[in-house]
């Protein structure tokens, strides 16, 4: 069972995440279950922020995004992995970068799931830009 | 032919705008067609040694040949995550 | 706010864990939410089984759980840690630990969690039995 | 004095009991106590080398001392998560 490929599911898009709780495919063949959450902080660059506002290629982050997953799901031999990006304007305290891996054992779910979030910080196409209290902002 | 250059986050603040159309040779290299974009536009010459180029979805080699109407993204640092 | 003591909460003990969506306390301050599921999987040593009886000595238990939860919400700089061990019997597919780090960082969210169930799986005294199809066990 | 022995996992199943009561002198240390157990239970000489002693809640060294009545724990590996 665990030379089937991984379920793998990549979103990019405006809007909450449809974050669900862990439910396993295949109850018996997995042992782990690593959960990310990158949120939206209150600060940036030492100035208080009201939200982020991300600015993405979408078309090419999807692209690129979908490749990384299914390229560490593979490597790790992962069961299941869900990664979801949120884009546009995104308030503080709220999820930007959702990640869930599940994998039959722990070190490999917890490998994957770093791998992923550095390689997504290196090729996906996705720029950041503060808002402040004031709605004041660079463009 | 005319290719389409997509500008993205400081870079497409700095030229005010997030596309540029431009003219080049037909069988142009991405190298090429970048180095007339930083010609024509030499107020973005100096994102050239942070930016990554791609073309279309892809992130392009210097010498990949390019076809009509293709868009080809500067691409600054990404931030995601 | 980052020199103040983690929020910290550990359970050890029997039935479904009361697992609670991530929820931050203090919206700004925190970028990075790990969560890890411990699950039973289907087979021990390549014998199916239905479930594993977890024993344990249940107050040393949780005073090492605790100290160690403690040392490391403090040596990362974590705000929120949880950590609940199911005991008793665990069916298949089931969760037998859940772990939630809440950092401002996400390097020191991920080195929380994986450190703390390296110290949970060396000191902490819970011992596994396999329960198979039939309810055998060894005692 | 009296101490008790707490029997985990794989010890208590091998000794069919999870508690084994034992009069040391008093004064004795973890160490002492240890060693009259083995001897007086051979059978259980064998998980010597893996196991951990702890009393009450704590992993204790072999020099501590014990007071009546305390709890010593015999600790297998551990299997936790």
């Amino acid at each position: 069972m665990e030379e089937a490929a991984a379920t793998i599911r990549v979103e990019v898009r405006e809007g909450a995440l449809s974050i669900e709780p862990v439910r396993l495919e295949e109850p018996g063949r997995d042992g782990a279950a690593v959960v990310f959450h990158g949120i939206v902080r209150g600060q940036e660059n030492g100035a208080r922020i009201e939200a982020i506002e991300y600015e993405c290629h979408v078309a090419m982050a999807r692209v690129q995004l979908e490749r990384i997953a299914r390229r560490i799901a593979r490597a790790h031999a992962l069961s299941e992995l869900v990664v979801l990006h949120r884009i546009g304007v995104v308030p503080v305290g709220e999820t930007s970068l959702y990640l869930c891996a599940v994998s039959p054992h722990r070190p490999s779910a917890f490998a994957a799931a770093q791998e992923l979030i550095e390689e997504l910080k290196r090729d996906v196409p996705i720029w950041k830009h503060a808002r402040g209290a004031h709605g004041i902002r660079e463009r | 032919m005319e290719v389409v250059f997509l500008l993205w986050a400081q870079i497409r603040i700095a030229a005010g705008r997030d596309r540029i159309r431009m003219t080049v040779p037909a069988g142009a290299t991405v190298s090429s067609a970048v180095d007339r974009l930083y010609a024509e536009h030499p107020s973005l010459e100096r994102f050239r040694t942070t930016v990554r180029v791609a073309v279309g979805n892809e992130y392009a080699t210097p010498d990949r040949i390019l076809e009509p109407d293709e868009e080809i993204s500067l691409i600054p640092p990404v931030q995601g995550g």
